[in-house]
C-alpha cells in the first residue's frame, strides 16, 4: 500500500529554505535604496545607464547559455547583480554603449568562460569595470557633478590630483561627484546592514575592509574618515568584496582577504597613479583567494598533530 | 677509450665557438658603425631640437647627468641641454631639456624615452604639450591645470613631466655653471 | 630606499609575467598545482639572483674590459646562465636530494627560459650596479612566484567549474592572466609618487 | 611532396602559436602592431632557418653530450646577427622590438626545431622546415598584430581605418589585451576547428 | 535563554517540529499478527537462527545466536510459531535473513525470564554478560552492541559515561518521552554502566529544549553525586557523540579514533533505560519506544513497539496515511534512512517512523555551488564540504583525503545549509566510501 | 677592428673549451642511475625543457610517463611524432600478451520496459550513490543496469551510452578493452567477452526463476533450455542464470532461438556456424 511511487533518496530529508535565488533576490533589494538615490541625484541619465547594465548582463548571459546547449538560469538573478553593480560604479557621462560593451565582458569573460554561476574566480562586475577602465580610460574618469551637471572630478580625484578635501556631510549624503552607486555612503551602509541582518554577507570582510582603511590611513597621516566615506568603498565592501563565489569560504581567509584588500586600497589611494583603488584591490584579492582558502582551512575536530 | 671523446667533445665546442666567434666579429665590425651613427644622430636630434638656435654642441665633462653646451654656426654658446629622468605613470620618463642660461628660460623640452600609456600618457610627447613649455622661465612651478594643460585624461603623467622639470632645474644650471658654462 | 622602491616595481608595477611578458612558458605549463607552481617560483628565484649576479660580472669583468658586451653578451650570458644552473643542480643532487626533489627538478626548464636571459639583458641594459642587480633579479623572481602561485591556485579552483570545452587549457589560462594583468596594474605609478 | 609538407606544416597542422603554444612571450609581446609581429616573425624566422641550416650541416660531427650548448651558441650567433643587423638598418623596428630580440636565443621553438628536426635531417629540409616554422610563427605574429592593431588603435600597419569619431579600445595594445586577444584567438579556433585530438598510448 | 549553555562550535538549527508528539504520552502498540525479526539488528556480524520452521517459541526466547565477538542475540517479542526463515526487506537496505513469527497473542513468557538481582550485587562482567544475553545495542540509531563498547581493551582508561539524551533530530520525541516517564530507569542505567567499567561521573545530557525531561531526569537523579544533569544548547547534530563529548568534558575525540580514546563511553538514553530493565526483569531487548509522526501520517503518536511489528501496522495504529505520500523515512529527516515499502519491520535501531508528503520533500535540482561557505560554517568537524563535493564529484580519492573526507560524522549539516541546494554529504559519503576501500586494499597488500 | 675579432675568437674558443671540459667532468662525476625507459622517452623527446607538457622540464614528463600518470603524446613541441614513439617505448613493456581483443559488455537486458523501478530515485546520478539506496537503487531487479551512467563516465573511449530504455551498452568498435567500466559499476555486471562473439546472456541474477519472473520479463528463469539446445556444451546453467563458455561458443544461436525469455542476446542474421 502507498509504495511503488515512494522517493528514496540520502539522507539529510528535508533542507533549509535558503535558495541561491533569494539570496541575490536579497542583494537586489538591498542594492536599491542607493539606486534610486542615483536616480534622484543624477536624473534619468542614471536610470538609462543602470537598466542597460541590467539588460545586457542578463542577455548575455542568456545568449551565451543558448550558444553553448545549457540551461538558461537567468532567473537566479546573479546576472541581474552583475549588471546592476556595474552601472553603479560607472560615471554618469558614461555613453550606453559602453555600458553594454562592460556588461557583455563583465558575463562573458568574467563569468561565463569559467563555467557560469559559482565558477568564477574574479569578481564579475569589476571585471566589467576594469575592462572599461582599461579600455576607455578617459570616459571612465570623466566625472559629473550631481548638483549642476558640469564635469568635475571625484572628492579622491580632488584630493589626489588637486589637494582639494570635500567636506564629510557632503560624502555621506552623496552630494558629490562620482559613479551612480558610490555617491551615497548612507544607503550603501543600510543596505550592507539589510544583508548582515539576512545573514547573506559574512560581517568579517566588511568590518575588517572597513577597518583596515581606517586605521591604515590613520597611520600613513590621512583622513580615515574621508576615505571611508568616499570612492566606492562602502559599495566594494558590503556588495563586492563580499561576493561569496570570488571570497574566500572559510572564516579565517575572510578576514585575511578584508585586511589585504583595506591595505592595498590605502596603497594605491596614497602612492598610486589612480585615485581610487577598490577595483583593484578587490580584483587582487579575487586573484589571492584560492591560495588564502587552501591555508585557512578550519581547525578539524580533534585534529591528530603529525 | 675515455680520453678520445672528451678531447673531440673539446675540441668540437671550441671550434664551434671560435667560428661564432669570428663570425660575430665580423658582423660587428661591418654594423657597428651604422649603430653609433644612428645612435649620434638620435642625440643630435634631440640636443638641437631643444636649442633652436644652436648648430652644433659639446658635452661638458665631470657632471652628475650628461649637459651639452649648445653652439651657433660661429661657434658662441646659446644654451645648454640635459637628460633628465623621473618616475612616470608607468615607468620612468627621460626628458632632454634646453635651457636659455642667460633669459633663465627653457628653449624646448623632448621625451627621450618612456613607457606611459599608448593613446593617453604617451601623447605627452606630443608637440601641443611639451610647446607649452618652451620660453617658460626655469623658476616656475609648472603646476598642471594652472600653467600647463595637461594632456586629457592623463593628468599624472602630465604632471609628471612638470615635476621631473621643476626638480631638475635648478640643478642644471647650477652644474653647468660650476663646470664652466656661460663663460 | 631607491633598493625597495625598485624591489616593489619589479614584484608589483613591472611584473615580470603580468607586464613585461617574460617567462610565459612556464607561467602556462607549471601552474596547475599550487605546490609545484610555488616550487618552481622558488627555484627561479633563486636563479634568478645567481644568475643577476653572474651575469653583471661576466658583462662588467670580461665583455665590457674588451668592448664585446655588443656582440658577445647573448652567447656569453645564456652560456654562463646554463652553467650556472646545471651546476646548481647538481651541486644540489650531491648535497641536499631533498632539496634537489623539491627545487632541483626545476632547474633545467629554467635554463631556457627567457626571464633569466631577459633578466640579465635588463640589468645591463640600465647599468645597473651589482647590488641593484642582484635586488632586480631577486624582485623579479620574487614575482614570477608571485605571479605563477596565485594562478596555479586559480587553475586548481577552474578545474571544478565548467569551462567551455575549447576554452580549456591555455586559452582560459591566458584570459585569467589578463584579468591579473589588470589588476596588477592597479599599482602603476606607485613609485613615482 | 614530402619535401613540400615539410614547410607546408609549419603554416597550421604544427603552427607554433596556434596549435603547438610555445614561444608565446614574443608573442605576446610584440603583437601590440602588426608591423612588429611581422618584423618579430621575419627575425626569428631568420634565426631559424640559420640555425636549422647549421645544425643539420654540423650534425655529424657534434658529439651528443654538447649538442644543447653548441646548438645554443650557433642559435646565439644567428641572433646577434640579427640583432646587429637591424640596429643598425632598421633602427625604428629595433628601438619597438628591443629586448624581445636577443630573447629569440631561448624562443623555445627554435631550439626544438634544432633538437627535434635539424639533428636529424637533411640541409635541405631543415631550411624548409625553419622556413616553414618561421613563416607560421611569422603569419600568426602579424595576425595578432592585426586584430590589435585594429582594435586598439583603429589602423593597420600604421594606417588609419576609422574616421575621427572612433573610440580607440587601449587594452588591446596594454598587457592585459595581449593576453585577453590570444586567449580568445585560441579558444575560438578550438571551438571552430576542433580541438587536438589526444591519442592513447596503446 | 541561559548563558552558559554546553555546545560544539559549527551546526544547524532545522525547524524542530516536535510540537506535534513532544507532550504526548506513551501508549503500548498493539502486537501484530506476524513479526518479523530480522537476524542481524546490529552493527557487525550477523545472528545465526537457532529455532527452525514450525517451531514454537515464547516471549523473550533467544531465536538468533550471535556469531562473532562484535554482534548481538535476536529473541521473539511475541510467542506464538515460526512460520519462516527467509529474505526479507531490512530498513537498513538490503534483504537480511529474517525470522517471521506468527503471533498467538498470548505473550507466554519464556522460563528463562527472571530479574537477575539487585545492581549492588552485581560485578561488572556480570552486568556486561547481562548486556550481552539482553541483545542490548545502541538505541541512539548506530545500534552498535553495547557490551563491546563497554569492553574496552586494557590500556584505554575509561573515567566517564554520558548519557545521549539530546535528541537533537527534528520531529523525533522518543527519548524525550522515555525521559519524562521513565526517568527511574535512565538513572538506574547509567549508575549499571557506571558500574560495568568502574567509573565515578556520569553525565546525562539533554538539549535545553525538553524541559520538562530535565526536571523529571534531575529529579530521578537526586542523590547521585557521581551523575550530573546537564543542558545543552538545541543545535542539530548536538547529539552526535563527538559534539557531546566536546560539551560535556571539553575534550575532542582525535581523529579517526573512537570515544574511548578521550576516555569516555556515550550510550543513549534508551540503551541504558534498557538496560535497567533487562536488570531488573531479565526481559532482553524485544521492544522500543518509537515515535511515528510527519505531515503524512494521521495521527502522530509515541509508541511502544515490538520489535518486528512492520511499519504497516504502526502506521494503521496511527490512523494511517494521508493523500500524497512522497517518502516514508526510519529515523529522523537528518539521519534517517528512506524506506521503498511498509513491509519493513521496526528494528532495535527504529527511533522513529517519520513520514512526509509529496509537497514536503523540497525536491530542487541541484544548482552550482556559489562559495558561500554555510556548509564550511555549519560543518560540526570543520571540514570544507564544498571542497569535498567537488573532490567527490571529479572522483579526486587523494585530495579528499587530503582533506579529511573520513572524518565526516555525515550529519548532513552541511546539504541542510546549502542554499544551491548541493547532496554534499551524498557525495562525501561516496568518496568516503572509495577512501576506505582503498586503504582497506592497501592493508591487505 | 683587428684587434676585436682576435678577441673574440680567443674567448669564445675559451668559453667553449671551459664549457665543454665543465659538461665533460660534470657528466661523468654526476651520473644517476634511474628506470631505463625514462632515458629512452628522453632520448627522443625534444629536450627543450619549455614545460609547454605541464611538468617541469623533459625529463620529469619522462619519468611521469614511465610512472603511468600522463599520456605519451603529451609533449606539444614533439607533437604527434614523439608521441608515437614514446607510446612504442611504453608499449613495448606493457603489451598484452593475449592476442585476442576483449571488450566490455553489460550483462542485462532489463530496460525500462521489461523491469520496473521499485521507487523514484531522488540523489545524486551515479550508479554507486543509486546502489546504498534501499533495495540497492530502484531498479526492480537488484542486480539489473540502473542506468546512471558511472560506468560511461569513466569510459575513455565514450564507448558506453545510456539506451532510452535506462541501461548501458558498450560499442565493441569503440571499446578499448581498459577495463575501467567493470572496476566502475557497482552491480558488478560489466563482463570482459571476446570481441566478435555474437550471442552473450544478458542477466546476471542469480535469484531461482520464480524470483526473477515476478521483476523482471527478460531476466534468465534458468530454465536450462539453452543447454538442451546447444550442440557445443558452451552453455550451462550454474546458480539458476546461463553463462556461456566463450571457448567453446560457436555463434551457432541456438541457444538464442531457444531462450523464452529472449534474455540471450545474438544477431541472428550473424549465424557463423551452421548447424
Ligand atoms: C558588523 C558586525 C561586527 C561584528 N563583530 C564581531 C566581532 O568583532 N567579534 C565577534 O566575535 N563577533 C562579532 N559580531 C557578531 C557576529 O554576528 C556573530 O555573533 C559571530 O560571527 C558568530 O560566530 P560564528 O560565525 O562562529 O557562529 C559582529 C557582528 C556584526 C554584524
Ligand atoms: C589603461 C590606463 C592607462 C592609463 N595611462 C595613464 C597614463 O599613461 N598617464 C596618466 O597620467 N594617467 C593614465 N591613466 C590614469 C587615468 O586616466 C587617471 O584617472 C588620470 O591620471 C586622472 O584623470 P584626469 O587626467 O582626467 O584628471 C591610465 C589609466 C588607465 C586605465
Ligand atoms: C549526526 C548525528 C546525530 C546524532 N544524534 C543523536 C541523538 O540525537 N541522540 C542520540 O542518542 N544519538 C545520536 N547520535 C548517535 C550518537 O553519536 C551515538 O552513537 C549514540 O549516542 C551512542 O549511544 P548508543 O550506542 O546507546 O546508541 C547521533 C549521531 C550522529 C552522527
Ligand atoms: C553578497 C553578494 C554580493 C555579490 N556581489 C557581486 C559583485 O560584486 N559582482 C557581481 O558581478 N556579482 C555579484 N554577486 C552576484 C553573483 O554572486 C556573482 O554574479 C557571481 O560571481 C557569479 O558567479 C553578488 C552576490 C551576492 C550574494
Ligand atoms: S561534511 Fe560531514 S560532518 Fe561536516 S557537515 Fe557535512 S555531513 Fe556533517
Ligand atoms: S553551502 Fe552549498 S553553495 Fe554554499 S559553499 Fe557549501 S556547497 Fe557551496
Ligand atoms: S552498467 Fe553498472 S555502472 Fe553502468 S549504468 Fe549500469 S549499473 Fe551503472
Ligand atoms: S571503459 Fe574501457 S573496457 Fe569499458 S567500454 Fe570503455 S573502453 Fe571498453
Ligand atoms: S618564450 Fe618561453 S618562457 Fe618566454
Amino acid at each position: 500500500m502507498g509504495y511503488g511511487n515512494l522517493v528514496v533518496s540520502s539522507s539529510p530529508h528535508i533542507r533549509s529554505e535558503e535558495t541561491v535565488q533569494r539570496i541575490m533576490i536579497d542583494v537586489i533589494i538591498a542594492l536599491l535604496p542607493a539606486t534610486a538615490a542615483s536616480v534622484y541625484f543624477f536624473g534619468m541619465r542614471a536610470l538609462a545607464i543602470t537598466l542597460t547594465g541590467i539588460i545586457a548582463a542578463v542577455a548575455a548571459e542568456a545568449a551565451i547559455q543558448k550558444i553553448r546547449n545549457k540551461p538558461v538560469t537567468i532567473n537566479d538573478g546573479s546576472a541581474v547583480i552583475t549588471g546592476l553593480l556595474l552601472a553603479l560604479t560607472l560615471s554618469p557621462a558614461m555613453p550606453l554603449w559602453m555600458v553594454a560593451v562592460g556588461a557583455v565582458v563583465a558575463i562573458g569573460i568574467g563569468k561565463q568562460v569559467y563555467g557560469g554561476l559559482g565558477s568564477n574566480p574574479f569578481n564579475p562586475a569589476l571585471v566589467g569595470r576594469a575592462f572599461l577602465v582599461v579600455t576607455f580610460p578617459v570616459h571612465m574618469t570623466t566625472w559629473v557633478s550631481p548638483v549642476d551637471g558640469v564635469t568635475s572630478a571625484t572628492p579622491l580625484g580632488l584630493l589626489k590630483m588637486e589637494g582639494i578635501k570635500t567636506g564629510y556631510m557632503e560624502l555621506f549624503i552623496g552630494n558629490v561627484g562620482g559613479s551612480l552607486g558610490e555617491t551615497s555612503a548612507l544607503l550603501l551602509i543600510l543596505g550592507g546592514l539589510y544583508l548582515l541582518y539576512r545573514g547573506i554577507i559574512d560581517w568579517r570582510i566588511p568590518a575588517f575592509y572597513l577597518g583596515t582603511v581606517a586605521v591604515m590611513t590613520m597611520v600613513l597621516g590621512g583622513d580615515p574618515i574621508f576615505h571611508l566615506f568616499s570612492g566606492g568603498l562602502m559599495l566594494g565592501a558590503f556588495f563586492m568584496a563580499t561576493d561569496m563565489v570570488t571570497t574566500p569560504v572559510t572564516k579565517m581567509g575572510k578576514i585575511i582577504f578584508g585586511v589585504g584588500a583595506g591595505i592595498l586600497v590605502v596603497i594605491i589611494r596614497l602612492y598610486g597613479g589612480y585615485p581610487e583603488g577598490v577595483l583593484f584591490s578587490i580584483l587582487l584579492m579575487n586573484t589571492f583567494t584560492p591560495i588564502i582558502e587552501k591555508y585557512t582551512r578550519p581547525k578539524i575536530y580533534g585534529e591528530v598533530k603529525r | 677509450m675515455m680520453k678520445n671523446p672528451i678531447a673531440r667533445l673539446i675540441i668540437v665546442l671550441a671550434l664551434i665557438s671560435i667560428g661564432s666567434g669570428l663570425f660575430l666579429a665580423l658582423t660587428y665590425t661591418y654594423t657597428i658603425p651604422h649603430i653609433e651613427a644612428n645612435a649620434a644622430r638620435d642625440q643630435e636630434v634631440a640636443i638641437l631640437e631643444t636649442l633652436p638656435d644652436a648648430v652644433s654642441f659639446e658635452e661638458l665633462k665631470n657632471t652628475e647627468f650628461p649637459i651639452y653646451v649648445g653652439l651657433d654656426s660661429s661657434g658662441n654658446e646659446v644654451g645648454f641641454a640635459y637628460v633628465a629622468e623621473g618616475g612616470g605613470f608607468q615607468g620612468m620618463i627621460g626628458l632632454m631639456v634646453g635651457v636659455d642660461p642667460e633669459q633663465e628660460i627653457i628653449t624646448g623640452v623632448k621625451i627621450l624615452s618612456h613607457s606611459e600609456t599608448p593613446g593617453l600618457g604617451a601623447r605627452i610627447t606630443e608637440a601641443v604639450f611639451l610647446d607649452q613649455f618652451a620660453q617658460k622661465s626655469i623658476s616656475d612651478n609648472f603646476i598642471v591645470k594652472e600653467d600647463i594643460d595637461g594632456v586629457t585624461g592623463a593628468t599624472f603623467s602630465s604632471k609628471s613631466v612638470s615635476a621631473i622639470l621643476e626638480q631638475t632645474l635648478p640643478k642644471a644650471v647650477e652644474q653647468y655653471r660650476e663646470s664652466g658654462g656661460g663663460k | 630606499m631607491e633598493l625597495l622602491l625598485l624591489f616593489i616595481s619589479t614584484v608589483l608595477i613591472n611584473n615580470f609575467v603580468l607586464s613585461r611578458f617574460l617567462g610565459i612558458c612556464p607561467f602556462l605549463g607549471v601552474s596547475k598545482k599550487i605546490e609545484v607552481a610555488f616550487s618552481m617560483g622558488l627555484a627561479a628565484t633563486f636563479v634568478m639572483t645567481l644568475s643577476a649576479i653572474a651575469t653583471w660580472l661576466i658583462q662588467h669583468y670580461i665583455l665590457m674590459p674588451f668592448g664585446m658586451e655588443r656582440f658577445l653578451q647573448y652567447g656569453a650570458f645564456i652560456l654562463v646562465i646554463a652553467s650556472l644552473v646545471q651546476f646548481v643542480e647538481m651541486f644540489l643532487k650531491k648535497t641536499s636530494p631533498a632539496l634537489y626533489q623539491s627545487l632541483g627538478i626545476f632547474l633545467p626548464l629554467i635554463t631556457t627560459n627567457c626571464a633569466i636571459l631577459g633578466l640579465a639583458l635588463l640589468s645591463a641594459l640600465n647599468g645597473y650596479d651589482l647590488i641593484t642587480s642582484t635586488v632586480f633579479g631577486f624582485g623579479a623572481g620574487v614575482g614570477f612566484t608571485l605571479a605563477i602561485s596565485s594562478m596555479a591556485g586559480l587553475r586548481e579552483n577552474m578545474e571544478f567549474g565548467d569551462v567551455p570545452e575549447p576554452f580549456k587549457g591555455v586559452p582560459i589560462t591566458l584570459i585569467t592572466a589578463a584579468i591579473m594583468s589588470m589588476a596588477f596594474m592597479g599599482f602603476s605609478g606607485l613609485i613615482s609618487m | 611532396m614530402k619535401f613540400g609538407y615539410e614547410f607546408i606544416k609549419g603554416l597550421w597542422d604544427e603552427n607554433p602559436t596556434f596549435r603547438l603554444v610555445l614561444g608565446m612571450c614574443p608573442t605576446l609581446a610584440v603583437t601590440n602592431a602588426a608591423m612588429n609581429g611581422l618584423s618579430m616573425g621575419l627575425a626569428t624566422t631568420f634565426v631559424l632557418v640559420g640555425s636549422n641550416i647549421m645544425v643539420s650541416a654540423l650534425k655529424k660531427v657534434i658529439p651528443d653530450e654538447v649538442r644543447i650548448p653548441s646548438y645554443v651558441i650557433i642559435i646565439a650567433t644567428f641572433v646577434t646577427i640579427a640583432d646587429l643587423a637591424l640596429a643598425a638598418f632598421f633602427p625604428e623596428i629595433y628601438r619597438v622590438l628591443g629586448l624581445f630580440i636577443p630573447l629569440i636565443v631561448v624562443n623555445c621553438i627554435i631550439l626544438a626545431r634544432a633538437e627535434a628536426f635539424a639533428a636529424k635531417n637533411s640541409i635541405g629540409k631543415s631550411a624548409l622546415d625553419g622556413l616553414g616554422m618561421g613563416f607560421g610563427f611569422t603569419w600568426a605574429l602579424t595576425f595578432l598584430g592585426i586584430i590589435r592593431e585594429i582594435l586598439g588603435m583603429g589602423s593597420v600597419f600604421g594606417i588609419k581605418l576609422f574616421g575621427e569619431g572612433f573610440v580607440s579600445w587601449i587594452i588591446f595594445i596594454l598587457p592585459p589585451g595581449a593576453f585577453l586577444t590570444l586567449g580568445l584567438i585560441l579558444g575560438l579556433f578550438n571551438a571552430v576547428l576542433g580541438k587536438k585530438k589526444k591519442a592513447q598510448c596503446s | 535563554m541561559p548563558m552558559n549553555l554546553l555546545t560544539f562550535k559549527g551546526g544547524v538549527h532545522p525547524p524542530q517540529n516536535k510540537h506535534r508528539t513532544e507532550g504526548m504520552p506513551l501508549n503500548k502498540a498493539k502486537v501484530p499478527g506476524l513479526i518479523v525479526i530480522p537476524l542481524q539488528q546490529h552493527i557487525g556480524a550477523p545472528c545465526e537462527p537457532i529455532v527452525n520452521v514450525g517451531e514454537e517459541v515464547k516471549l523473550g526466547q533467544k531465536i538468533g545466536e550471535p556469531k562473532g565477538f562484535v554482534s548481538a542475540p535476536v529473541h521473539s517479542s511475541v510467542s506464538g510459531k515460526v512460520a519462516a526463515i527467509e529474505k526479507r526487506v531490512h530498513p537498513g537496505g538490503g534483504m537480511v535473513m529474517s525470522v517471521v513469527i506468527e503471533s498467538d497473542g498470548l505473550d507466554t513468557i519464556d522460563e528463562s525470564i527472571k530479574p537477575q538481582g539487585k545492581l549492588e550485587d552485581l560485578t561488572a562482567d556480570q552486568i556486561k554478560n547481562i548486556m550481552r544475553q539482553a541483545g542490548l545495542v545502541g538505541m541512539g540509531g548506530a545500534t552498535f552492541p553495547a557490551q563491546v563498547k563497554f569492553s574496552p581493551p586494557p590500556d584505554k582508561k575509561i573515567d566517564t559515561i554520558i548519557l545521549n539524551g539530546a535528541e537533537c533530530e527534528p520531529y523525533l520525541t522518543s527519548d524525550h518521552r522515555l525521559m519524562v516517564e521513565k526517568s527511574e530507569d535512565v538513572v538506574n542505567g547509567i549508575k549499571a554502566m557506571m558500574k560495568a567499567v568502574n567509573v565515578d561521573k556520569g553525565y546525562i545530557a539533554i538539549e535545553e529544549n525538553k524541559p520538562d525531561a530535565i526536571k523529571a531526569v534531575t529529579q530521578a537523579a537526586k542523590g547521585e553525586e557521581n551523575i550530573k544533569v546537564v543542558t545543552l544548547r538545541a543545535k542539530y547534530p548536538q547529539g552526535a557523540e563527538k559534539q557531546l563529548i566536546k560539551a560535556c568534558t571539553g575534550r575532542e575525540v582525535p581523529s579517526g579514533g573512537l570515544p574511548m580514546d578521550s576516555g569516555v563511553i556515550v550510550n543513549n538514553v534508551g540503551t541504558a533505560a534498557a538496560l535497567a530493565c533487562a536488570i531488573e526483569t531479565g526481559m532482553p531487548l524485544v521492544e522500543r519506544i518509537v515515535t511515528i509522526t510527519g505531515s503524512g501520517i494521521k495521527e502522530p503518536q509515541n509508541l511502544l513497539v515490538r520489535i518486528g511489528t512492520p511499519f504497516a501496522d504502526v502506521i494503521e495504529q496511527c490512523g494511517g496515511l494521508e493523500e500524497n505520500i512522497g517518502k516514508i523515512i526510519q529515523g529522523g529527516p537528518m539521519m534517517g534512512i528512506a524506506q521503498y515499502t511498509i513491509e519493513v519491520p521496526v528494528i532495535k535501531g527504529t527511533s522513529g517512523i517519520l513520514i512526509l508528503k509529496e509537497e514536503d520533500l523540497g525536491l530542487t535540482p541541484e544548482l552550482p555551488c556559489i562559495k558561500c561557505g554555510k556548509c564550511v560554517d555549519a560543518c560540526p568537524i570543520g571540514l570544507m564540504p564544498t571542497k569535498l563535493d567537488g573532490f567527490a564529484s571529479k572522483g579526486m580519492r587523494r585530495e579528499a583525503e587530503e582533506y579529511n573526507a573520513v572524518d565526516c560524522i555525515e550529519c548532513g549539516s552541511c546539504s541542510f545549509v546549502c542554499p544551491a541546494k548541493r547532496p554534499l554529504v551524498e557525495r562525501i559519503r561516496l568518496i568516503k566510501a572509495d577512501i576506505l576501500a582503498e586503504r582497506r586494499k592497501a592493508k591487505q597488500a | 677592428m683587428d684587434n676585436t675579432i682576435l678577441i673574440a675568437v680567443v674567448s669564445m674558443g675559451a668559453i667553449g673549451v671551459f664549457f665543454a671540459g665543465f659538461l665533460a667532468f660534470a657528466s661523468k662525476k654526476f651520473a644517476v642511475e634511474e628506470d631505463p625507459r625514462i632515458g629512452a622517452i628522453l632520448e627522443v623527446l625534444p629536450g627543450a625543457n619549455c614545460g609547454g607538457c605541464g611538468y617541469p622540464g623533459c625529463s620529469n614528463y619522462a619519468a611521469a610517463v614511465v610512472a603511468g600518470e600522463v599520456e605519451c603524446n603529451g609533449c606539444p613541441v614533439g607533437g604527434p611524432d614523439v608521441g608515437s614513439k614514446v607510446a612504442k617505448i611504453m608499449g613495448i613493456k606493457d603489451a598484452d600478451i593475449s592476442s585476442e581483443k576483449m571488450v566490455a559488455k553489460v550483462l542485462c537486458g532489463g530496460d525500462s520496459g521489461k523491469c520496473e523501478n521499485k521507487y523514484r530515485y531522488a540523489g545524486v546520478e551515479d550508479c554507486a550513490a543509486a546502489a546504498r539506496m534501499a533495495g540497492g537503487g530502484p531498479k526492480g531487479c537488484q542486480y539489473g543496469c540502473m542506468g546512471y551512467g558511472s560506468c560511461a563516465k569513466v569510459c575513455p573511449a565514450d564507448a558506453i551510452t545510456i539506451t532510452d530504455g535506462g541501461i548501458a551498452v558498450v560499442d565493441e568498435e569503440k571499446c578499448i578493452g581498459c577495463k575501467k567500466c567493470v572496476a566502475a559499476c557497482p552491480k558488478n555486471i560489466i563482463k570482459m567477452v571476446p570481441y566478435g562473439k555474437e550471442a552473450h546472456v544478458l542477466c546476471s541474477s542469480p535469484e531461482p526463476g520464480k524470483v526473477v519472473r515476478k521483476v523482471c520479463k527478460a531476466g534468465c528463469i534458468a530454465c536450462k533450455k539453452c543447454e538442451k539446445a546447444c550442440k557445443f556444451d558452451a552453455i550451462y546453467v550454474e546458480n539458476n542464470l546461463a553463462v556461456i563458455d566463450y571457448d567453446k561458443c560457436t555463434g551457432c544461436m541456438e541457444c538464442v532461438k531457444a531462450c523464452p525469455v529472449k534474455c540471450i542476446k545474438g544477431d541472428l542474421e550473424k549465424v557463423t556456424v551452421a548447424v
